[in-house]
């Protein structure tokens, strides 16, 4: 084997990256192979092991201050696969550890298996869902553009299931059209990055930047995986597919689909921006995903407005916030780039938890009033406040009122726009902001007015906790100290702040 | 130009000469029947004779082994489908 | 006009091919084989790479040939999962089609409690 | 002009020829087989690209057993297609999505002609590491040595993909067995076909998959025939598709990549890296790990191509 000459601690702390990858697969495989009721001791079992993976990747890489590098099987790239943590990658692998046993907290009473006769939905859940991390896992550390098309292909493959899990009509269309968006992304993806290996002969992120030259091959070749990607991100016009499938998703399968599964996308795409294509000049392309995102915050909000049904509504949302995650592109180069990008990643970390405790509160409330038509809220926010307070605490993220995390994210992004003179992103942030007002409006004026609603069944308390508690850390992101922005840097080029 | 390239061009001609009446006995022929007969016959035949034709081009004896099992599988398959459409074609009547 | 030039303009078509079918095609089944032929003309263009990365006195690059064969295996399970997807629509509303206005069963009134 | 080069058009105008048919054809049945002759023919591409791994397994699995999903599910949807009066795109937007099509091909081509004749190579280093694999085919040596890690995630695909294929079952068919009966007195032809081919197909597979270490072959290929062999003996209805709640089903979907996995923990712990092989074991450990390999393959195909469950699990042989 080729001997390592880095310091042993780099290796020790290098091999936490394969294990975060690994772990979920294993719990994958061995919930299938065990069946029954073990499928969801396994999830619980290893959840806490990996959200301590998580945290201590990202410890090492917050006190090396560099990301951790490590050459799977010892074979350096470009012949082997490289594992890269960068701050970014840190903060989104804590995040899915800490979003994903949420949403299997709650989802333990909708899947359990009672008597240890196994049935369909919950062992296809438990195992599905430790697909969906696994796939996350790698995504985030990934290094190498082909390692990372194995990843999105995992994680296509872990949720297009959860979306027909309930088994309706409605579910297996949404499902399929998901899937077919799905495998147009990845294939665009695939092409692009053959014509990268073609051109240079490597497709390792980090070399891959320092070599890239302005050719038509590379930009053909980012055209192909941008355009794969915005597919796969559901970023307007490419959107179609993501409101029937998340608003048709069982509950705890929206929060993962909505608040993780769509930002493994996103995350490549910044990946793909920000560093395999840093030497590129990014005006036009950053202007056109701006452009797109903004059509996305504008159009998303619009439908939101005009839906009858509470979970298409939180479904059209997404839609348009993931527009704010674009609005990073334009700014990203410049003294204002690291404004920039600490707002992308912020919008990215609180429209997580955000959304995920929106489609869990969701979720309760169709369970508790036997449907989610807007129309028949009335009084159900006094008949359940603790659901709506996490509904509204996720919706103050989205407006981006302060005290939230998507004050902070949208706040960043306005003063990186302004900075950069280009007041037009911020204009449709604010716009976003107040369209986003009045979608929520349009749920919690009649929840909290009128005379209390009659419940089917009271929600949980520990389900309602749950919700909550993601609703908090939406709002505590607000409070995140100027080391987590710091934080954030490491492992960003140092020429992209000081770029033409 | 020895005797062995002789052979083989002209086993491998004829075996061409089958395919080519095979094709055109499958879009003349009017119905499925007779259709499955001209392909049926023209292409073992045909294919039959490019072997021949090929086997004293082999490297080795495995190669030449090889050559013939392929035609045996072709064999095996194509009689099978043969039989299996014919039987579709009969019990739905249709020139399909 | 080398054989690995002819068959990357030959892949290049076969992706307009097959990008043509999967957006235009309305039925599930022909996106899924527009997505196939897609799928092999981007696997033609690794291919071409492999082929123009002869060395080591071997006759192609194995590296891409490595990957198109992961490629192709995940692409089959797609296909399998796109299939099973569309017979179980056919199944359940009679037609396979992803228009929901053309179910003949109506498709049920809102989200009952799951 | 030589003869092979006139071959070459040859083959790529065909190839073309039937790939158009593929897309534009009336019907989804003969679609579907003119997909599964375009796979077959793109298998010579290959060859003419001198990527014989490549060839087995686009003849294999690209064409083969993808073909027999497609027929399966083409057969079972003709009814759907006649009286399905959808509008497909007319005027303007298709000519518009044409276009577009259109223009990518022309940009791919283009850059397919820039390409310099002889590109940049990983062949040297991965002929430089191939004596501490131990192998003899390097594509082999870059599957399960150099990009290791690939590989089994693309394991852990398949078995998503299967989990994925078995959830759309009616609850109440969860636990049996997908696929009709096995029937009483099997269609004579296709047993004879099954009882002649599957013996062989066996031999030619474990052959494959043995001979993957140095000669073109492999997990992947030798995988998929013996896979093929058990399709065709479910199909002529000689045995039935097992229970999927059974035990064995199970473990062998689940041990490639799970053995795959633990070796690539063994590596962490005897040879300093995850997915390392230590000096001097690599080829039998290689050979382990793609025994199982090939087992799992050949398990996972026909259940991803037999479809979800569709039987009630026999209440009597419950888990």
């Amino acid at each position: 084997m080729t001997a390592p000459s880095a310091p042993l601690g780099a290796i020790a702390g290098g091999s936490l990256l394969p294990l975060a990858i690994l772990l979920p697969a294993l719990g994958a495989l061995l919930s299938l192979l065990m069946g029954g009721r073990r499928a969801e001791r396994i999830a619980f079992l290893l959840m806490p092991a990996e959200l301590a993976v998580a945290a201590a990747v990202a410890v090492l890489v917050q006190r090396s201050g560099q990301p951790l590098v490590y050459d799977v099987a010892g074979y350096a790239p470009p012949l082997g696969i490289a594992l890269r943590a960068d701050g970014f990658s840190a903060v989104m692998l804590v995040t899915a550890a800490l979003i994903t046993p949420a949403a299997g907290l709650y989802a333990r009473t909708n899947f359990a298996t009672p008597g240890d006769v196994e049935k369909r939905a919950p062992l296809a859940f438990w195992t599905l869902l430790q697909g969906v991390q696994g796939a996350l896992s790698l995504i985030f550390l990934g290094g190498d553009l082909f390692n990372l098309y194995v990843g999105l292909e995992l994680l296509t493959f872990a949720a297009v299931p959860l979306v027909a899990l309930d088994g309706r009509p409605e579910t297996v269309a949404a499902a399929l059209r998901y899937l077919l968006f799905a495998l147009f992304g990845s294939v665009f993806y695939l092409l692009g990055s053959a014509l990268l290996f073609g051109a240079y002969g490597t497709l390792d992120i980090a070399l891959l930047a320092s070599r890239i030259r302005a050719e038509p091959a590379v930009w053909l070749a980012a055209g192909l995986m941008t355009a794969g990607l915005l597919a796969k991100t559901a970023l307007f016009p490419l959107h179609l597919w993501l409101p029937p499938a998340h608003a048709n998703a069982p509950a705890a399968a929206s929060a993962v689909l909505s608040g993780l599964v769509v930002k493994g996308s996103f995350f490549l795409v910044v990946r793909l921006w920000f560093d395999v294509l840093a030497p590129l000049p990014a005006v036009v392309p950053g202007a056109i995903l701006a452009g797109l995102g903004s059509a996305a915050i504008i159009f998303g909000s619009a439908l939101a407005l005009r839906q009858e049904r509470l979970k298409l509504l939180v479904a059209y949302s997404t839609v348009a916030q993931i527009g704010y995650l674009f609005l990073m592109f334009p700014l990203g180069h410049g003294p204002w780039a690291a404004d920039a990008f600490a707002g992308g990643v912020m919008q990215a970390l609180s429209h997580a938890f955000a959304k995920a405790a929106m489609f869990l509160s969701a979720g309760l409330i169709a369970e508790s009033l036997g449907h989610d038509r807007i129309a028949g809220l009335g009084g159900a926010g006094r008949a359940m406040p603790v659901t709506f307070l996490a509904l509204g605490l996720g919706g103050l993220s989205l407006m981006g009122l302060p005290p939230s995390g998507g004050f902070a994210a949208k706040w960043l992004l306005m003063k990186a726009s302004i900075a950069a003179g280009q007041w037009v992103w911020a204009a449709v942030m604010a716009a976003g902001g107040l369209l986003a007002g009045g979608y929520l409006y349009r749920v919690l004026a009649p929840a909290l007015s009128g005379e209390i609603a009659q419940l089917k069944k009271a929600p949980q308390r520990s389900r309602e906790g749950v919700a909550l508690a993601l609703a908090l850390l939406a709002v505590l992101l607000a409070f995140a100290p100027p080391s987590f922005f710091s934080f954030l840097q490491i492992g960003r080029p140092a020429a992209s702040v000081a770029f033409r | 130009m020895s005797l062995v390239d002789l052979f083989s061009i002209v086993a491998i001609g004829a075996g061409v000469f089958f395919f080519l009446a095979g094709t055109v006995g499958l879009l003349r022929f009017p119905d499925g029947l007779s259709r499955l007969h001209a392909l049926t016959k023209a292409d073992n035949l045909g294919l039959g004779l490019i072997v021949l034709g090929l086997l004293p081009r082999a490297e080795s004896p495995l190669a030449a082994f090889k050559l013939v099992a392929i035609w045996a599988l072709v064999q095996l398959a194509g009689a099978t489908t043969a039989q299996l459409v014919g039987r579709a074609v009969r019990r739905k009547g249709t020139a399909a | 006009m080398t054989s690995a030039t002819l068959a990357g303009l030959v892949g290049a078509a076969l992706v307009g091919l097959g990008l043509y079918g999967l957006i235009a095609n309305p039925q599930p089944l022909r996106k899924i084989l527009a997505f196939n032929v897609m799928g092999s003309g981007v696997f033609l263009v690794f291919g071409i790479v492999a082929r123009k990365g002869a060395a080591a006195g071997l006759p192609s690059d194995p590296v891409p040939q490595a990957m198109v064969i992961t490629g192709i295996v995940v692409a089959f399970a797609a296909s399998a999962l796109a299939v099973a997807l569309v017979l179980r629509l056919f199944e359940e509303t009679g037609r396979a089609t992803l228009s929901p206005d053309a179910w003949t069963k109506p498709s049920g009134e809102g989200a009952e409690a799951e | 002009m030589s003869v092979l080069q006139a071959l070459d058009i040859g083959l790529a105008f065909l190839v073309f020829a039937v790939a158009a048919w593929t897309i534009f054809a009336r019907g989804g049945f003969a679609a579907t087989v003119g997909y599964v002759v375009y796979g077959l023919l793109l298998s010579l591409v290959w060859i003419r690209l001198f990527a014989v791994d490549v060839a087995l397994t686009e003849a294999a699995i690209g064409s083969g057993v993808t073909g027999v999903l497609l027929i399966g599910a083409a057969a079972r949807l003709r009814g759907a297609e006649t009286e399905a009066d959808e509008k497909s795109l007319r005027g303007l937007p298709r000519l518009f999505i044409a276009g577009l099509c259109v223009l990518v091909a022309l940009a791919l081509a283009a850059v397919v002609l820039l390409f310099p004749d002889s590109g940049p190579s990983l062949a040297p280093q991965a002929m430089r590491h191939l004596p501490e694999t131990g192998l003899g085919n390097p594509v082999t040596a870059v599957l399960i040595a150099y990009r290791a890690f690939d590989t089994m995630l693309e394991k852990v695909v398949l078995v998503l993909a299967v989990v994925g294929v078995w959830s759309l079952a009616a609850d109440r068919y969860w636990g049996g067995a997908p696929g009709e009966a096995r029937a009483e007195r099997p269609e004579p032809t296709l047993a004879f076909l099954a009882q002649v081919l599957a013996p062989l197909g066996i031999l030619v597979g474990i052959h494959i998959f043995w001979v993957g270490a140095d000669e073109p072959g492999g997990a992947f290929q030798g995988g998929a025939i013996l896979a093929a062999m058990w399709m065709i003996v479910m199909m002529a209805r000689l045995t039935e598709a097992p229970r999927t709640s059974a035990f064995w089903l199970r473990l062998a979907l689940v041990a490639g990549p799970l053995v795959f996995l633990i070796a690539g923990v063994g590596g962490a712990i005897f040879a300093g890296r995850f997915f390392a092989y230590p000096p001097g074991f690599a080829k039998p450990a290689i050979l382990f790990i793609e025994a199982f390999m090939v087992l799992s393959i050949a398990v996972a195909l026909p259940m991803l191509v037999a479809g979800p469950p569709r039987r009630e699990p026999r209440a009597d042989r419950s888990r």
